[in-house]
């Protein structure tokens, strides 16, 4: 047993040390730049004048590579819904639902007040995410851990699928729709210039990159909700 | 058209619509989805049209309203549209097949179908590297979840090994995208190509990583075992899209990287491929679950069609016409496999037995088999063609080697398949047919057949799907609801005509072999009346050998030669199969044919010199070195046809097993086809020398081996077509040695022995297997004394004796005169004492048939017997006439051919004068001799009537020599073990020793795959460690070389 | 700086790999892998980072004129963003498919799971 | 100032490694949540450095999916599989009493 395992690692070495050895060359061949490259000086250059967004990397992420995102989403997507086929699989419908540790009182009532801000929180990363840090992506995350709470708190008290199917359905939706307006009103598919670029530096601004980003974040949220209910959901054997 | 992006669009718009329905209303989801599939077939089709038809330049797509590099952009060209179609094509199917599935698990099921597909269209349409990783993982997730669809409960195991791997990928491709990036400055496909000094030196190891996550998706050997597991547990719908989808966009992928990468990053591919191809074929030899067994194949493709991307410096502008027509024929006959597995209840291969209550679906297998072996007339046979042609004329024959080595494992254990299916017991599991899951696999076979059509008409050859005889066989297809009786006339009714419409096209020599074939073989067909019924796959099975055998005299050129060789091959055992004990022997004529044909392809594509066909009578202009290489490769492939000795171990078997009718199909007519392009090659080619060795030599030594050995096995049978059939590879020796002669007569004798071996030994075939059918077995020890009850059958097989035994009067005579006479202008003087000993070998044999069976004492259990069939016996008649009229006037054949000889052996012809024929060494006069000996004959024969009147009746049990204990109840017949003493003496030079050695070859590679397949021991940690230990051992030989 | 980070990542790289390949458990093998996915974060972050300059947000200090001269190149951060939620979807994803292989045979044990294999 | 950065980083570095040695067991023979919790880690003091590496986007993304999220999915999954092996244990020790 131990022989054996000490092969196995000692093999695991020795292959990961030549791996090792391809990156080390990358490492040492590794010559940081001293300028942009002609893509990102792109990005700096025509950014504001473009999209009208503060935070370069939102306007990547939400239009000149939005197709990326878009994908990145799906992968959301694909994920929860592929989390709550596996733990349906090979297994008849049922209902019984496990025996429940009961809750502290503390957690129960701190959660209920806790978490609208947590999720406003979320909402506020979004909504701003071509101004500062932040966005649909974390925005989202921080929605769901509202939404964690909320599970832990009353484990029992069961989300609501249809309601989350539905945000999930409709920011999908929406999400493509937009895109469709792109493609359509301005440059291309997923365009974020069908509306006004505005001021840069101010909340309505930036053309559709708060709306597109506020369905991301809602997708998101919503994604990892449904992901975490059907964790927790699972029956016992 | 409408932009391509809508493909996209349309999957996604409707994955995440689906939420908005309610669990309850999974019908309407279903059709929500089937709707987008169906939109995006309708979009990706229309693109191909735009190509097509209007012939359009591929399309940029820009998203977000900049263009690349800084923003993400799509290109929608020709290949692009094909390949987007064969993507949505497949998940349109599948999805159509899945319904109860789909119906069952529920909306998400339906979205994670969509997005798979869509993702595949995606890693297609893309051209940002990092957007197709996005896809690549996207594609990666989807597919871990529709391995779900399975109800097989391993599914589960095998999704989380796929995942390991494809955490494993996505590390690795994302550090060479993001040094990549750092190198070039742009994420763009086309922009990295540009800009890439440093990825295109091959030795960037950034540009290394992304490919050899791109390749590891490809599922090189070794690193493939989770996809194995995938295929053998997953649901047969989504194996499809896996094999067929996955693998078309993921190619692509590859192909994209090496737009990047350029031309020193294609050895490293074509290494991969090769390997992982060679390597799968060989590890699914012992390979026993279906599903499994075309995992293997997949794998094996996939490698295949990476090996020609590495190719693509030499393709030129024929390497999409290559790549894609291996990879459609493969992606449609693997699609439609794993579809048509689905109806099958059993997972072992025999199961499959269960499609012989369906001719259809046994059609639809055949189809998909004979486009994954690169049969024609579908589109991977073309694209062989011109692989073949391009690597031979670039010189990269030890890859050209390999490719043929793999594609003939290939098609030995898909055949060997076939064989189950015909052969095996049918399990008491019927198929499971419903309409939509048969609509998709009927949907792949049109797709391969109306592919194959496409691919003849873009091949630059004559399309064969529009070649008479082709079109004339594949119609019986339609007909097989016709009594057998109707089909019958049908046939022959072809035949005639055709030969009538056409005779006048061919020089002498061809209209000998035309004659055989399109007359013999109508000839032969009278007996098929005989059956009754409907004979399912009869008739096409053996129109399309006789197609291939007259395109092969009507060909011209290289490509239409081979074409019709691999025709014929197909037919011939499709014919072969159908007798009752005749799979194993199908099996081995059906690889050695290939294999054959392979040398043959391979021969041909050395002699192109890179030219897409040539005139075969362009084929004297070789020189040396290649000539003689030429010339070994083409003599190999025509001597399997043949069955000379070493070849041979196919031919007792096949065409002792086969039915009564078609034993002297195979033999009398078929095996014409290996001495016609031997014909071919020694006119053209004439003498060859290889290392100051005279190869017609040795083809001669081979000759005088055949005659020799093939009768001296002869005469141990007690099998009486087997006997013939052995005797059959001594025949085809003399005619080997004679055309080796290389002289005016010893080819005049090897025509005499085409136009001889095809009237007896269809005869003699035919009378052993009236025999046979009356008396129920073969065995010519069980048989005795039928003279009185069967005397038609006696006669033709006394006068069949006599004629091959080449005693005056009959034909075997002149024969054996002219090859006397052709001795004696050679110089040649060790075979011919070989061959001299043969003669009388031939008799030893030949007097059993008569003597065993018609002789002696009656059976007991024959006493009601009664003579063969009136249509056995008819065709026997007719060759009886034909002998003695060729006996008589054997000019009425040869003196064209004689004259037409004089063009190529000027010298040693023959006089033809009257009645009287004459050589240098004397001469002959067949009437004369006819005369004389029914004289002689006539009175001796009278004479022991007269001496005999007074002749005493013996008891049949009375028996004087009883030398030995019988310790077997055969024993105990005088006429078993007959020749005993011979095979005292010389049974040690009929040892099956090529028998051996065959088996023994082929149990090596059984024993090797079996044992080497071990290192996919399940275990997914293993898996990860092929998959690493695959990335290191790649890279060292990378840089090492 | 960047080499000590990229070393890092790439160390962390190996380490993930490592530790996927030498525990058997299936749960530690997944968390070898998300940390295998938080150094390639790592490497390609450091990959975008010029010394001396400001993440790419434009401010007041930070003007859109003076944007490409002052800030660190903005698309790796575009890739890693993308790359961590697609990690994160995968590790959920096989953390379900664990959760259902230990339903089926009640051990974490990868070694266990060999029922397809040859 | 950089020079402080650079030490910073190496702090933080050393510590990443340490956490990751600990999660993957090389490092003491550390339980699941042990190891789950060292991966947070590594997420977490990742985060910190794509902070220092004027990445606020990346770090944030990183703190709350890469170490938040995932980490509570890992426990969600521990737990359940812990219950499950102590109903196991429970339905066992009933069957040999």
């Amino acid at each position: 047993m131990t022989g054996k395992n000490m092969i196995k690692r000692l093999l695991a070495l020795l292959l990961l040390a030549s791996i090792g050895a391809m990156f080390a060359s990358l490492l040492l061949a590794y010559v940081p730049d001293t300028d942009l490259n002609f893509t990102a000086r792109y990005y700096a250059e025509h950014t504001a004048a473009d999209i009208g967004a503060a935070n370069i990397v939102t306007a990547i992420i939400v239009t000149y590579r939005g197709l990326d995102t878009l994908g990145e989403v799906t992968v959301l997507f694909l994920a929860s819904g592929i989390v709550g086929l596996v733990l349906s699989f090979g297994r008849k419908q049922n209902t019984t639902l496990r025996n429940l540790v009961p809750v502290g009182e503390l957690l129960t009532t701190a959660s209920q007040y806790l978490a609208p801000i947590i999720m406003l929180l979320g909402v506020y990363v979004f909504v701003n995410g071509h101004l500062t840090p932040g966005g649909g992506f974390q925005g989202g995350a921080i929605i769901a851990s509202g939404m964690l709470l909320l599970l832990l708190s009353d484990p029992l008290k069961r989300f609501s699928h249809t309601l989350i199917a539905t945000v999930e359905s409709f920011s999908g939706v929406g999400y493509i729709a937009l895109g469709l307006v792109g493609l359509v009103l301005a440059g291309g598919f997923l365009d974020s210039r069908i509306l006004p670029n505005g001021v840069l530096g101010e909340l309505i601004s930036a053309g559709a990159i708060p709306l597109i980003y506020s369905l991301i974040g809602l997708k998101v949220g919503a994604e990892f909700s449904s992901m975490l209910t059907s964790l927790s959901e699972t029956e016992d054997l | 058209m409408v932009s391509a992006l809508y493909i996209l669009i349309a999957a996604l718009g409707a994955a995440f619509f689906l939420g908005f329905l309610k669990d309850g209303m999974r019908a309407t989801a279903y059709a929500l989805t089937l709707a987008a599939l169906v939109f995006m077939n309708f979009i990706s089709a229309g693109w191909v049209w735009v190509f097509v038809v209007d012939g359009a330049a591929p399309v940029e797509i820009l998203t977000s309203g900049f263009p690349p590099p800084f923003a993400i952009n799509l290109r929608m060209g020709l290949t692009e549209a094909a390949l987007t179609l064969l993507v949505n094509l497949s998940g349109l199917l599948s999805a159509l097949y899945l319904k109860d599935v789909l119906l069952a698990l529920g909306r998400r099921s339906m979205a994670v179908l969509l997005i798979a597909v869509m993702a595949l269209c995606g890693i297609i349409l893309t051209r940002d590297i990092f957007n197709l990783f996005v896809f690549f993982e996207l594609a990666a997730i989807a597919t871990a979840g529709l391995i779900l669809l399975s109800e097989d409960k391993r599914a589960l195991s095998a999704g989380f090994k796929y995942m390991i791997v494809a955490q494993a990928i996505s590390v690795l491709l994302l550090i060479g995208i993001i040094f990549s990036y750092h190198a070039t400055g742009t994420l763009n496909i086309d922009g990295m190509a540009e800009a890439s000094t440093e990825l295109k030196t091959g030795a960037s190891i950034a540009f290394f990583l992304m490919f050899i996550a791109v390749v590891a998706e490809l599922k090189p050997f070794p690193a493939n075992g989770w996809a194995l597991d995938i295929y053998e547990s997953a649901h047969p719908a989504f194996s499809a899209i896996f094999s067929a989808a996955s693998g078309a966009a993921f190619l692509f992928a590859a192909d994209k990287l090496l737009h990047i990468g350029g031309a020193a990053w294609f050895p490293l591919a074509t290494g991969i491929g090769i390997v992982t191809f060679v390597a799968a074929n060989l590890l699914a030899l012992p390979q026993t679950n279906d599903r499994r067994l075309l995992g293997y194949s997949s794998i094996a493709q996939t490698g295949l069609v990476l090996a020609v991307l590495g190719q693509q410096d030499i393709l030129g502008d024929r390497y999409l016409f290559v790549a894609g027509g291996l990879l459609f024929a493969h992606s449609i006959a693997k699609a439609g496999l794993y579809w048509l597995s689905g109806l099958i209840a059993g997972r072992e291969l025999p199961d499959w037995a269960a499609l012989r209550s369906r001719p259809l679906l046994i059609f639809a297998f055949v189809t998909f088999i004979a486009m994954l072996s690169g049969l024609p007339p579908f589109p991977g046979f073309y694209a062989k063609w011109e692989l073949a042609r391009l690597l031979a004329g670039e010189g990269r024959i030890a890859l050209l080697a390999l490719i043929l080595f793999g594609a003939l494992l290939e098609a030995g254990y898909l055949f060997r398949w076939f064989g189950y299916i015909i052969k095996r017991e049918q399990p008491a599991q019927r198929v499971a047919c419903t309409p939509h899951k048969l609509a998709p696999v009927i949907a792949a076979v049109v797709a391969g057949w109306a592919l194959g059509y496409l691919w003849g008409d873009l091949s630059g050859h004559a399309n064969l799907l529009l070649a008479v005889p082709l079109l004339f066989a594949l119609s019986f297809l339609l007909l097989e609801w016709l009594p057998a009786w109707i089909k019958n006339t049908l046939a022959i009714a072809g035949m005639v005509a055709f030969f009538v419409l056409t005779y006048a096209e061919y020089d002498p020599l061809r209209l000998i072999f035309s004659v055989i074939i399109l007359i013999g073989g109508p000839i032969i067909f009278l007996a098929s009346y005989h059956e009754h019924g409907r004979r399912i796959g009869f008739y096409p099975a053996a129109m399309l050998m006789y197609a291939g055998l007259t395109l092969l005299i009507r060909a011209n050129d290289s490509f239409g030669f081979f074409a019709a060789w691999e025709m014929l091959t197909v037919g011939s055992y499709f014919l072969i199969l159908r007798g009752k004990h005749s799979e194993p022997h199908a099996l081995s004529y059906i690889i050695f044919s290939l294999g054959g044909a392979f040398m043959i392809l391979a021969g041909f594509a050395l002699a192109a010199q890179g030219a897409p066909q040539f005139d075969l009578a362009s084929l004297s202009l070789l020189t040396q070195p290649l000539a003689p290489w030429v010339f070994i490769l083409l003599a190999l492939g025509f001597m399997t046809k043949t069955a000379a000795i070493g070849l041979h171990i196919w031919l007792p078997g096949a065409h002792g097993e086969a039915e009564t009718d078609v034993s002297p199909m195979v033999s009398g007519i078929l095996l014409k086809a290996g001495l016609f392009g031997l014909i071919v090659l020694l006119m053209t080619m004439g003498k060859q020398q290889l290392y100051g060795i005279e190869l017609t030599h040795v083809l001669l030594w081979i000759g005088a081996l055949s005659a020799l050995l093939g009768n001296l096995m002869a005469i141990f049978e007690e099998d009486a077509k087997r006997l013939l059939a052995y005797s059959s590879i001594g025949q085809m020796g003399y005619a080997v040695f004679g055309l080796a002669l290389m002289n005016h007569l010893g080819w005049l004798m090897a025509l005499m022995f085409v136009i001889n071996h095809y009237i007896y030994k269809s005869m003699l075939f035919l009378s052993a297997g009236g025999v046979a059918k009356r008396t129920g077995t073969r065995d010519m020890y069980r048989m005795g004394g039928l003279i009185t009850l069967m005397p038609l059958s006696f006669i033709a097989t006394l006068i069949g004796i006599i004629a091959v035994s080449g005693v005056p009067p009959l034909s075997g005579f002149g024969g054996r005169w002219i090859f006397y006479n052709a001795i004696l202008s050679s110089d040649v003087r060790l075979p011919m004492v070989i061959l001299f000993f043969a003669g009388p070998i031939a008799f030893l044999y030949l007097f059993r048939l008569i003597h065993t069976i018609f002789l002696g004492q009656l059976k007991d259990e024959h006493r009601k017997l009664k003579e063969a069939p009136f249509w056995i016996i008819l065709p026997q008649m007719i060759f009886v006439v034909l002998l003695l009229v060729f006996a008589v006037a054997p000019g009425l054949a040869l003196r064209r051919v004689d004259t037409y000889l004089n063009q190529f052996f000027p010298e040693g012809g023959l006089n033809w004068a009257g009645t009287t024929i004459s050589s240098n060494y004397g001469y002959w006069n067949p009437v004369a001799i006819m005369i004389t000996v029914c004289v002689i004959f006539g009175s001796l024969f009278a004479w022991l009537l007269f001496v005999n009147r007074k002749a005493q009746k013996v008891k049949q049990f009375n028996i004087v020599f009883a030398g030995e204990r019988p310790y077997r109840p055969e024993t105990t017949h005088f006429a078993w073990n007959f020749f005993a003493p011979y095979r005292k003496a010389l049974g040690f030079m009929v040892q099956p020793f090529v028998t051996r050695f065959w088996s023994g070859l082929t149990d090596l590679l059984h024993a090797a795959a079996d044992l080497s397949r071990r290192l996919y021991n399940g275990n997914g940690q293993t898996y990860a460690f092929h998959f690493i230990a695959f990335v290191v051992v790649v890279y060292f030989l990378w840089t090492g070389v | 700086m960047v080499y000590i980070a990229m070393a890092t990542g790439f160390l962390l790289i190996l380490i993930g790999f490592y530790g996927a390949l030498t525990n058997r458990n299936l749960l530690r093998m997944i968390v070898a892998f998300s940390i295998a996915d938080t150094g390639i974060n790592l490497v390609i972050i450091s990959v975008g980072y010029l010394p001396g300059r400001t993440a790419p947000i434009l401010d007041t200090t930070v003007t859109a004129a003076a944007a490409a001269a002052r800030i660190i190149d903005p698309v790796p951060q575009a890739l890693v963003l993308t790359a961590i939620v697609i990690g994160v979807g995968v590790t959920a994803l096989m953390l379900a498919y664990t959760l259902k292989l230990y339903e089926k045979k009640r051990t974490l044990d990868i070694a266990k799971f060999t029922e397809l294999k040859w | 100032m950089s020079g402080l950065m650079t030490a910073m980083t190496a702090v933080l570095c050393i510590a990443m490694l340490v956490a990751a040695l600990v999660a993957i067991r090389v490092l003491g023979d550390k339980s699941l949540p042990i190891a789950i919790l060292a991966a947070g880690l590594v997420s977490l003091l990742a985060s910190v450095l794509f902070l220092i590496l004027a990445s606020p986007d990346v770090a944030m993304t990183e703190a709350a999916i890469g170490s938040g999220l995932s980490t509570f999915l890992f426990f969600f999954v521990l737990a359940r599989i812990r219950s499950w092996e102590k109903g196991e244990r429970e339905y066992d020790g009933e069957k040999h009493d």
